[in-house]
């Protein structure tokens, strides 16, 4: 089995996925939603890179022939939307552990639902 | 040029209402009048025949981000302006700080632009600024619930968008575009390709984590019942939409007919079903949003002309009166101090009566009482659905939809204070009267042929029937709770049927 | 290419790494080197300008908000499970006893308090690993020892077995303490369910208000005592405690306190 | 006990959902692309431009749109941070780490170096790889050390924060002016409306340079903003 990018961001995907479900800690959730984004960045950026290709920057007119540059200026966006969800989702992690002094998600979900009940 | 001017003028607005905090409520009033402006623009443009087609930037197709002024886009921007107008006259007299209006703005231009765009990465980056804006208006008061409900909103909706950008690279790896136009005729070349069905499964499962489809969006209940009235309104009448576009344009590109069908049934069965198990008031609204939702996607998946019409009309119909009903359910709340459904009927002498009128008219529109919004809506989307399995599908979702909202009946008994603010009433007549002229202003959208066939006695013979039948079941149910799973609605279980969900499109599509 | 098949090696590697540590911060580091090293992946993918950028925002920036997050100088970290009367949350307000001395303490040691609820088991266990300053919330001086150093009783109590209908697992329920957190028990003796459990006099005062009619109680034999438990590495907060502890006594003050939440 | 049975029933499905979802993956994934992607437009794209670095090119000009919507996404993160970690639990000062001579030292050597690594990268963006947002970024984490050197209240008073909120707010205001004047002009909407120049000079590249300057002192500031906030409430969690 060829070990490629493509593969490994399927593998961090699993993990990711694997964390998000196991972990009851809500910053450890919260580092594999960003370990998600990081492996669909991995796969857009991968699929279009070439052993034989240079970079996309315009240097000499006769080097090897440049990798689509598209993924990339898609990837910037993707990596700067997900610091933002990043930071956002500690702040509310934060508001939470400020009221309930826990990060453990099944706890401030009980917690919360008897909250909302009553 | 309209086209770009619709988000790119909201967004300015937004970031000005944050600098000149002062002038917030002025620059909301202009932003309505020049979209009032642009819209008709718009409206005169598709009505001289012309589908407007921007690329930006001056860039030739496949270069540039084109944005695409459609029917589909038009209906949408005039529901987003209707929408908005509602949302501030209602908000109008709070003290809210510029923050919030500058989330308004940028939620509301957000809508804007992924009505029109037909760039697959530009939807992306859309989708998460919706995500963004609307998981900080949720979290708006700050209140335990909210922040929870909105932080299992953005966890699970982040995935989903996750899920959605390995689709975009599997699709950019094998068409080389972004255009969704582009990528459809590559797609009509070679319909079998073995990358098509895992991108369009992709595509699909994170575009309906936003579009409230179940299994997908098992946070939408509770982000939905625990904002702010005003935000539940924009977030059922309109967010949830946006996903809902997305898919109809997909569908335009992908054969995804039979998905949306199935997706659409499965949808509906589980909104209709916690509708009615459900004793909150805002929680049963948000689950009948759901439900709805399942409709409108049978009905774009039945694949005719009047099918489709018929869903666009309807989601335009749905988004009127849900907002209204939240913002009317949401009053009452506030005046009675509960949203359960027993206590607000034993507290009912304290809801005004501009209140309960409002919510009168938004019941009688979303079970679809002729000639209410939603009855206009339903016939065309009947009239155009063939295969007689789905047309029961589609009259037992009237039935279940009568019978969760039957329980509002007691709410209109007995008399009460008429005192109201002046915003509330602008806000409920706007939307209220939208609601009641849907019929003759529905009847400009859909083509004369199609109307007269959809519209006829039997239509409405089957619409009071449906009303009636729902009417029986609710007084044969009376007493009788039950209690359905919770679990599912936590984070954990959530990501595990998004990933079941995952599967059941992928299967759908490689094999139906 | 050896270079990037060895980095797209380490990838998965750093990433099950992080996504399986206990201890939160190593969590946050492990994900941080995660980011440099996709960072360098990218570059060796002819991607220089993702690179630049994942290590900038996702590395760098992301790494540290993290860090500034979970960051402790400066503040002593409890850990502690439920405990009616010593420790609880009352809407937005932490109260108890154990609260109140631990405020004291704070106060004059001139630093800040932050309070993390657990479940049971895990207390011990978190300022073993060093992921919390100090133990309370019904720690027993037996729980101590072995990198924790106790504070000496405070509170004389004692332990009481509460075995219920149906209860299918091991019959002797000495064999290990409260697991999970107490509001856990007072559900299931509210909803009658099988329950095995050793608690101590604060926890089951606090239990024997509901209906315990169905249950076996049996106080069990020994002399115990309350107290918390501080990290081993924090010989200055022991002494805060030791000096605290020992002026509430002599002037009273402990037992006021006491009466006023044991009457 | 609840804790560790709730566990337990998640693993089985969660492992043959993730495996299932990660073999669905990994099996129907089709790797023969479509042969030679399209890269000419691309360079044709650039040299329109006047920009070499091609990514550039695309990321501010060709689909600038994206890029607005980006900046607007980290600007309501600024805020949205901003907006609920507001006073309440702030500490009334943060001290600086004592006993730190090496830090203090490291940093007055490598802030400068830092900052204009951020600068660097923010002005030659068109011309090699970097840009606004990694320049931002990197000058303000640099900021994070000399906050931890010297405390953060004294690196505070000499960057404003009411000051700061406005000049980020006006530089977000110029970015949608710029990008909206080809618009009032009649043009296309979005349409770069300065010449190309000479690739490989500094002043080329139309307005990618302008964008470049304006988003890298916009992000530059966002990311203080936020590192100064959390750092007052530092250890919440």
């Amino acid at each position: 089995m060829e070990i490629n990018g493509v593969t490994v961001s399927i593998l961090l995907f699993g993990i990711a996925l694997l964390g998000l479900i196991l972990r009851r800690d809500l910053v450890v959730k919260l580092l594999a939603l960003g370990l998600i984004n990081s492996s669909t960045i991995l796969c857009l950026v991968s699929l279009h890179a070439r052993p034989d290709g240079a970079a996309p920057i315009l240097q000499t007119p006769s080097g090897p022939e440049i990798v689509d540059p598209l993924p990339h200026a898609m990837v910037l966006s993707a990596i700067v939307i997900n610091f933002a969800i990043l930071a956002l989702a500690l702040v509310f992690v934060m508001l939470l552990v400020e009221r309930y002094h826990t990060t453990d998600s099944q706890r401030i979900e009980r917690e919360t639902s008897e909250e909302e009940r009553s | 040029m309209i086209l770009a001017l619709f988000p790119l003028l909201r967004f300015a607005l937004g970031v000005l209402s944050i600098a000149w905090g002062r002038g917030r409520r002025i620059l909301l009033i202009a932003s309505h009048v020049v979209d009032a402006v642009l819209i008709s623009f718009l409206a005169a443009a598709l009505h001289s025949g012309r589908v407007t087609t921007l690329i930006l930037g001056g860039w030739e197709r496949g270069l540039g981000i084109a944005l695409v002024g459609d029917r589909i886009g038009l209906t949408f921007a005039a529901l987003a302006w209707g929408l908005s107008v509602a949302i501030s006259f209602y908000t109008l007299n709070r003290a809210l700080r510029p923050y919030f209006y500058m989330l308004l703005h940028l939620l509301i231009g957000a809508c804007y632009a992924l009505i029109f765009t037909k760039d697959l990465f530009n939807a992306y980056v859309i989708f998460e600024l919706l995500t963004l804006t609307s998981f900080l208006l949720v979290g708006y008061e700050r209140r335990p619930g909210q922040i929870w409900a909105s932080l299992r909103y953005l966890v699970l909706a982040s995935l989903g968008m996750g899920i959605f950008l390995l689709g975009v690279a599997v699709t950019y790896y094998h068409t080389g575009s972004l255009d969704l136009d582009v990528i459809a005729v590559r797609v009509a070349a070679a319909p079998d390709a073995g990358w098509i069905p895992l991108a369009a499964a992709l595509l699909v499962s994170g575009v309906a984590v936003k579009a409230g489809v179940f299994s997908f969006s098992l946070w939408l209940p509770s982000a939905h019942s625990l904002a702010m009235p005003a935000v539940s309104a924009l977030l059922s009448g309109l967010v949830i939409k946006m996903g809902v576009v997305e898919l109809f344009r997909l569908s335009d590109v992908f054969p995804l007919d039979f998905t949306l069908v199935v997706l659409g049934s499965m949808t509906a069965a589980f909104g209709i079903v916690y509708a009615v198990a459900s004793q909150n008031a805002k929680r049963m609204l948000a689950f009948s949003t759901v439900a709805q939702i399942g409709y409108l996607l049978i009905g774009f998946g039945s694949g005719t002309v009047a099918a489709r019409l018929g869903a666009l009309d309807y989601a335009v119909a749905h988004g009127l009166f849900k907002a209204l009903l939240f913002l009317a359910v949401g009053e009452a709340a506030l005046v009675t101090g509960t949203t359960d459904l027993s206590e607000l009927t034993a507290r009912r002498d304290a809801i005004p009566l501009s209140t309960r009128a409002a919510l009168l008219v938004g019941t009688l529109g979303i079970v679809g009482m002729p000639p209410f919004a939603g009855f206009a809506a339903k016939c065309v989307i009947e009239c155009g659905i063939q295969r007689s399995a789905v047309h029961a599908i589609v009259a037992l979702i009237s039935v279940g939809t009568t019978v969760a909202f039957a329980r509002f009946l007691p709410l209109f008994r007995r008399r009460g204070p008429w005192i109201d603010v002046w915003n509330r009433l602008a806000a409920y007549a706007w939307l209220g009267g939208a609601v009641l002229l849907f019929l003759p202003l529905s009847r400009t959208m859909v083509p004369r042929s199609i109307w007269s066939e959809s519209l006829n006695g039997l239509a409405f013979v089957e619409a009071l029937g449906a009303i009636l039948l729902g009417l029986l079941i609710h007084r044969l149910l009376r007493g009788f709770r039950i209690r359905l799973p919770r679990r599912i609605f936590r984070i954990e279980e959530g990501v595990l049927v998004i990933l079941g969900g995952f599967f059941l499109v992928l299967l759908l599509l490689r094999f139906a | 290419m050896i270079g990037l098949t060895i980095l797209l090696v380490l990838l998965p590697v750093l990433a099950a790494a992080a996504l399986t540590q206990r201890r939160r911060s190593s969590a946050i580091i492990a994900m941080g080197l995660f980011s440099f090293t996709l960072a360098g992946t990218y570059f060796l993918l002819q991607a220089p300008d993702v690179a630049i950028t994942e290590s900038a925002i996702g590395a760098a920036l992301v790494t540290s908000i993290y860090v500034l997050a979970i960051r402790k100088t400066g503040r002593i970290t409890v850990v502690a499970s439920e405990a009616p009367g010593l420790l609880q949350r009352e809407a937005d307000r932490i109260t108890g006893l154990e609260w109140e001395i631990l405020e004291r303490v704070a106060r004059t040691a001139g630093l800040d308090l932050s309070l993390n609820f657990a479940p049971n088991e895990d207390v011990i266990d978190a300022v073993r690993r060093g992921d919390a300053d100090v133990a309370a919330g019904g720690v027993l001086s037996a729980d101590c020892g072995d990198g924790i150093l106790g504070t000496g009783p405070h509170l004389p109590t004692a332990r009481y077995a509460v075995r219920g209908p149906r209860w299918a697992g091991p019959s002797d329920p000495r064999a290990g303490p409260l697991r999970g957190y107490f509001s856990d028990i007072v559900e299931t003796v509210r909803s009658r369910g099988p329950l095995c459990v050793v608690l101590d006099l604060a926890r089951f005062l606090a239990l024997s208000r509901y209906d315990l009619s169905a249950y076996d109680v049996e106080q069990l034999e020994g002399s115990h005592g309350y107290t918390f438990g501080v990290s081993a590495a924090r010989e200055d907060l022991h002494r805060h405690f030791a000096e605290e502890l020992a002026r509430m006594r002599e002037s009273g003050e402990l037992d006021r306190m006491i009466a006023r939440y044991f009457p | 006990m609840t804790r560790s049975a709730s566990r337990i029933r998640l693993l089985p499905a969660a492992i043959l959902l993730v495996g299932a979802f990660c073999a669905a993956l990994w099996l129907t994934f089709d790797y023969a692309g479509p042969g030679e992607p399209d890269i000419a437009r691309w360079i044709d794209t650039a040299h329109t431009t006047g920009s070499i670095n091609v990514v550039s090119a695309i990321y501010l000009n060709a689909r600038l749109f994206d890029t607005l919507l980006e900046v607007l996404v980290f600007s309501v993160a600024v805020l949205g941070v901003r907006f609920y970690l507001d006073e309440r639990g702030r500490r009334e000062s943060v001290e600086s780490i004592p006993e730190s001579h090496v830090l203090r030292l490291s940093s007055d050597l490598l802030l400068p170096l830092i900052l204009l690594l951020g600068i660097y990268l923010t002005v030659y963006g068109h011309l090699s790889p970097g840009g606004g947002f990694s320049g931002g970024a990197a000058a303000g984490t640099g900021l994070l050390l000399a906050a931890i050197a010297l405390g953060a209240d004294s690196v505070a008073q000499r960057f404003h924060e009411s000051i700061l909120e406005r000049v980020e707010w006006a530089i977000l205001l110029c970015v949608f002016f710029l990008a909206g004047i080809s618009a009032a002009l009649g043009r296309t909407p979005l349409t770069d409306l300065l010449p190309p120049g000479t690739p490989g000079r500094l002043a080329s590249g139309g307005s990618i340079l302008l964008y470049n300057i304006l988003i890298g002192a916009k992000v530059f500031i966002g990311t203080w903003v936020m590192i100064h906030h959390f750092i007052q409430h530092r250890g919440e969690i």
